[in-house]
């Protein structure tokens, strides 16, 4: 059991991680907390893909003579699209947020349903 | 060497590079925008249907991007079903980018319109690249791409409700998408690849493994939240209602069709017929929630005021009908989901053309503000009648041909159960569009001042859209013929 | 900060550097870590540092809203530009080893390299952009 | 409402864990994500594609489409934040006459 745990110790990282994000994401009240808890959640999916990529005794994937072992390229190159879906997405949503606090004056979602009744 | 052997490709690049065009080229007229997406949409509409061609003749298309072969490159796919979706989305696509130009003037700011279309096509090309690829990871970028365009899309709507329409879409937008992104990333940890077909292949061994049972769930989860099926839907009616007219026809018509048929790739081309049905039996709790979201989709229509959020509803109970066929999973509710998905773009494309000429001309999206508009706007009103009685489902319309296709299925696979609920829903279509029909033809003249119709420039294309719900009703053989091929090759005899 | 002397002109002795750097990291994407992204924010983060310290209409004098624009759509263009050289050059799109440039090796370095200044480009443009236009919400 | 919250997220993280049961270790050179595609990446990529770099190949050359939907991403970032929150010279001077009626 306790072999079990320690071998895939970087998954549990991850899933931890992505509960924290997952959760300021969709229960936090306050606009720019949501955003903060989405950017954790993705970046623990980023964890992810990292640590599928790793290989015991593997160097960074970049031709060198002393290597006897490289990562895994793949997961890398898909992750560098991820994070910057990410920052756009980040972008995007911070738009978003200074358009609404120019509209209602506040950014805690409660009082904006409030408003809009 | 002839050009035709990159139309996959091209069908993307000309929204694509027009996006890129615009921001450029319109800065000495502000029209040039329109001018260039209509021309882009018309010649990727005319590509679409050239690359439907050629795989009813030749068989499946596969392009090898950078010509590395798959699965170490990307590979674009256009087969029977890619191939008739690609073609239906193009169209409407078009339809509605031909429509643009009034309502774009009336309803946005003089100043954005010129990022507008930008966005626009960005919004077309993401669609169009997710139908194309077969490459999952390939459709998660491209689904970023027309989400994140969505998102501005529907937030420059005039009342500031379509701001916060617009974040909360975004936030569930984005935990669909990173769920969808999880799933990847689960798959290829245990395949080592990312190709479609690969993946088809190398998959059935590994079924009983919690790791893909797992990145299946969070599949379903996130493409449920894209399409806005039942208990998911929250993000879905605020923006329909507060998005500018062109969007909210696009949106219906499009982006949830475009999601489904993510969702049929996955269930059907990714995974195995088989696995849904019996590795984990995940078809009956779609069936049961595609029921609930066919009833709780027209229950909760009956309630509204606002025309638009009536529609709204009315499309998650049709994403309900759609879902419905993917769960039955035997070539004939395949046939009557693929034929709905064409039915159902084209009667909530023309519904919601209909509502933004009325907002064009009126400012009206009250049903009670729609009160005698059936003599002042006649041609509209037709329009709006057409589709109607084809959501409803009556013999001769195009709505018609899908749901008798997913009744048959529904029998074939004997879940009798579903027949009534789509009887019930059907009825109750029927009553809620009639309140909207006694209101525009039989109620007094509640609109004030000189009303007439809408421009040329809006109702042709409302009328093309109507048109095809009548033609796809009589002529029901051609999309089943098509489907009927696409569902042979998805599940097989 | 507009006041400040010693920053001002740490930031004018650092500038050409950062973007320097920004360019190398470019370049250096295909021997070593780097690449059009990060180089890019780089390049990005010289011209924000620019406008912190000397404010924002200084930092248009530096690069204009229409130049902005321009460059934003620039960098897509280069890339979507190289895909459709190769299919001009009878290759398939993003086929770089087609391209007649001598040997395909060279031609496959060109073709990444003119990809990697393409997402240099939109990349920075669009840091730049971010940052302006929510910088002069404050206004 | 925040107890539906955590029982949305621990049903999430519950089923992630599930997921983990079976995944291979961390770091195994056996895993299955190591073998089947990503020994062309590393064995091959000088020859093919003439750089060092294995990410740089995958990103630009064997994946290239993949980045150019990055660019794409990127850029439609940087029009819709303009589309949000660009004004010209005339709304603003509307807005600040709007102000300065109800000041």
């Amino acid at each position: 059991m306790i072999e079990f745990i320690l071998a895939k110790y970087n998954y549990w990282i991850y899933i931890t991680l992505m509960m924290i994000g997952f959760y300021a994401m969709i229960a936090k009240p306050n606009l720019i907390k949501k955003i903060i808890g989405m950017n954790i959640f993705q970046t623990a999916v980023f964890l992810f893909y990292i640590s599928i990529a790793k290989v015991k005794g593997g160097t960074a994937p970049i031709e060198w003579e002393k290597a006897v072992q490289y990562d895994n390229p793949l997961p890398h190159v898909l992750i560098l699209t991820a994070i910057v879906v990410s920052v756009s997405t980040t972008a995007v949503a911070l738009a978003l947020i200074i358009k609404i606090y120019k509209a209602y004056g506040t950014i805690e979602e409660d009082k904006i349903l409030e408003m809009n009744k | 060497m002839s050009i035709s052997q990159h139309f996959p490709v091209f069908v993307i690049l000309l929204p694509l590079i027009s996006a890129v065009l615009i921001p450029i080229l319109s800065r000495a007229k502000k029209i040039y925008g329109w001018y260039i997406s209509s021309a882009a949409t018309f010649f990727s509409f005319m590509i679409s249907v050239s690359l439907l061609r050629t795989v009813l003749d030749k068989g499946e298309i596969s392009y090898w991007l950078g010509n590395w072969e798959p699965p170490w490159g990307i590979e674009y796919v256009v087969d029977y079903l890619s191939g008739f979706v690609l073609v239906v989305i193009s169209f409407i696509i078009f339809v509605i980018t031909l429509y643009s130009r009034n309502s774009v003037d009336k309803e946005i700011p003089e100043d954005k319109v010129v990022p507008f279309y930008s966005i626009y096509m960005l919004f077309v090309a993401g669609l169009l690249g997710m139908i194309v690829t077969g490459d999952i990871f390939n459709l998660y970028v491209f689904i970023e791409i027309s989400s994140l365009a969505g998102y501005a899309l529907i937030a420059v709507g005039r009342k500031r409700d379509a701001l916060i329409a617009s974040y909360n879409y975004l936030i569930l937008g984005t935990i669909a998408a990173t769920f969808i992104l999880l799933g990847i990333g689960y798959l290829y940890m245990m395949t080592g690849t990312l190709n479609m077909a690969d993946l088809r292949e190398r998959l059935p061994a590994l079924y009983n493994t919690t790791v893909i049972r797992t990145a299946f769930a969070f599949f379903s989860v996130g493409l449920s939240l894209k399409i806005a099926l039942f208990p998911l839907h929250i993000w879905l009616p605020n923006a329909y209602t507060h998005a500018p007219s062109v969007i909210a026809a696009l949106q219906a018509a499009t982006a949830t069709k475009v999601g489904v048929y993510a969702m049929i790739r996955i269930m059907f081309t990714v995974f195995k017929p088989h696995f849904i049905l019996e590795v984990v039996p995940v078809a009956r709790l779609f069936l049961v929630l595609s029921a609930v979201a066919i009833i709780a989709g027209s229950l909760l229509a009956f309630g509204q005021k606002d025309i638009r959020r009536v529609l709204a509803y009315s499309s998650i109970g049709q994403i309900g009908y759609i879902v419905m066929g993917i769960a039955l999973a035997n070539r004939l509710s395949i046939i009557g989901s693929l034929i709905h998905i064409l039915n159902h773009a084209l009667m909530k494309g023309g519904l919601f053309l209909v509502v933004g000429a009325v907002v064009y001309k009126t400012g009206i999206t009250d049903i009670d503000g729609f009160k005698g508009l059936g003599k002042k706007m006649p041609f509209s009103m037709a329009a709006f009648t057409i589709c109607a009685l084809s959501m409803v489902g009556i013999p001769l319309t195009a709505g018609f041909v899908s749901k008798w296709y997913l009744a048959l299925g529904a029998l074939q696979a004997g879940k009798w159960i579903m027949v009534p609920v789509i009887l019930i829903s059907s009825l109750l279509t029927a009553i809620y569009f009639w309140r909207i029909i006694d209101n525009i033809y039989f109620e007094g003249h509640e609109v004030e001042g000189k009303i007439d119709d809408a421009p040329p420039g809006m109702l042709v294309p409302t009328f093309a859209l109507a048109f095809c719900c009548i033609l796809f009703g009589i002529v029901a053989s051609i999309p089943v013929n098509i489907t009927g091929l696409a569902a042979e090759m998805l599940v097989g005899g | 900060m507009k006041n400040n002397i010693i920053i001002q002109i740490i930031t004018r002795l650092l500038f050409p550097f950062i973007q320097l750097f920004g360019f190398y990291v470019i370049m250096h994407g295909e021997s070593g870590p780097g690449g059009g992204f990060q180089g890019g924010v780089i390049l990005g983060a010289s011209v924000i540092l620019y406008v912190i310290v000397f404010g924002i209409d200084e930092g248009r004098k530096l690069i204009s809203e229409k130049t902005n624009d321009i460059l934003n759509c620039t960098g897509v263009l280069i890339y979507g530009g190289v895909g459709l050289l190769c299919i001009i050059a009878g290759g398939k799109y993003l086929e770089y080893n087609i391209l007649p440039l001598g040997s395909v090796h060279f031609a496959s370095h060109m073709g990444m390299l003119g990809i990697e200044i393409g997402v240099g480009v939109t990349v920075s443009a669009v840091m730049i952009t971010l940052f302006f236009e929510t910088a002069r919400q404050g206004k | 409402m925040k107890t539906t919250y955590l029982f949305v997220v621990l049903i999430t993280g519950i089923a992630l864990a599930y997921g983990t049961i079976d995944m291979p270790n961390f770091g195994d050179p056996q895993a299955p994500a190591n073998h089947h595609v990503a020994p062309r990446y590393i064995e091959k990529t000088h020859e093919e594609t003439g750089v060092d770099n294995m990410v740089t190949s995958v990103l630009a050359s064997y994946r290239g489409y993949d980045t150019f939907g990055e660019t794409t991403v990127i850029f439609t970032a940087g029009i819709c934040v303009i589309l949000l929150l660009r004004e010209t010279r005339d709304n603003k001077k509307k807005n600040r006459r709007k102000k300065g009626v109800r000041s």
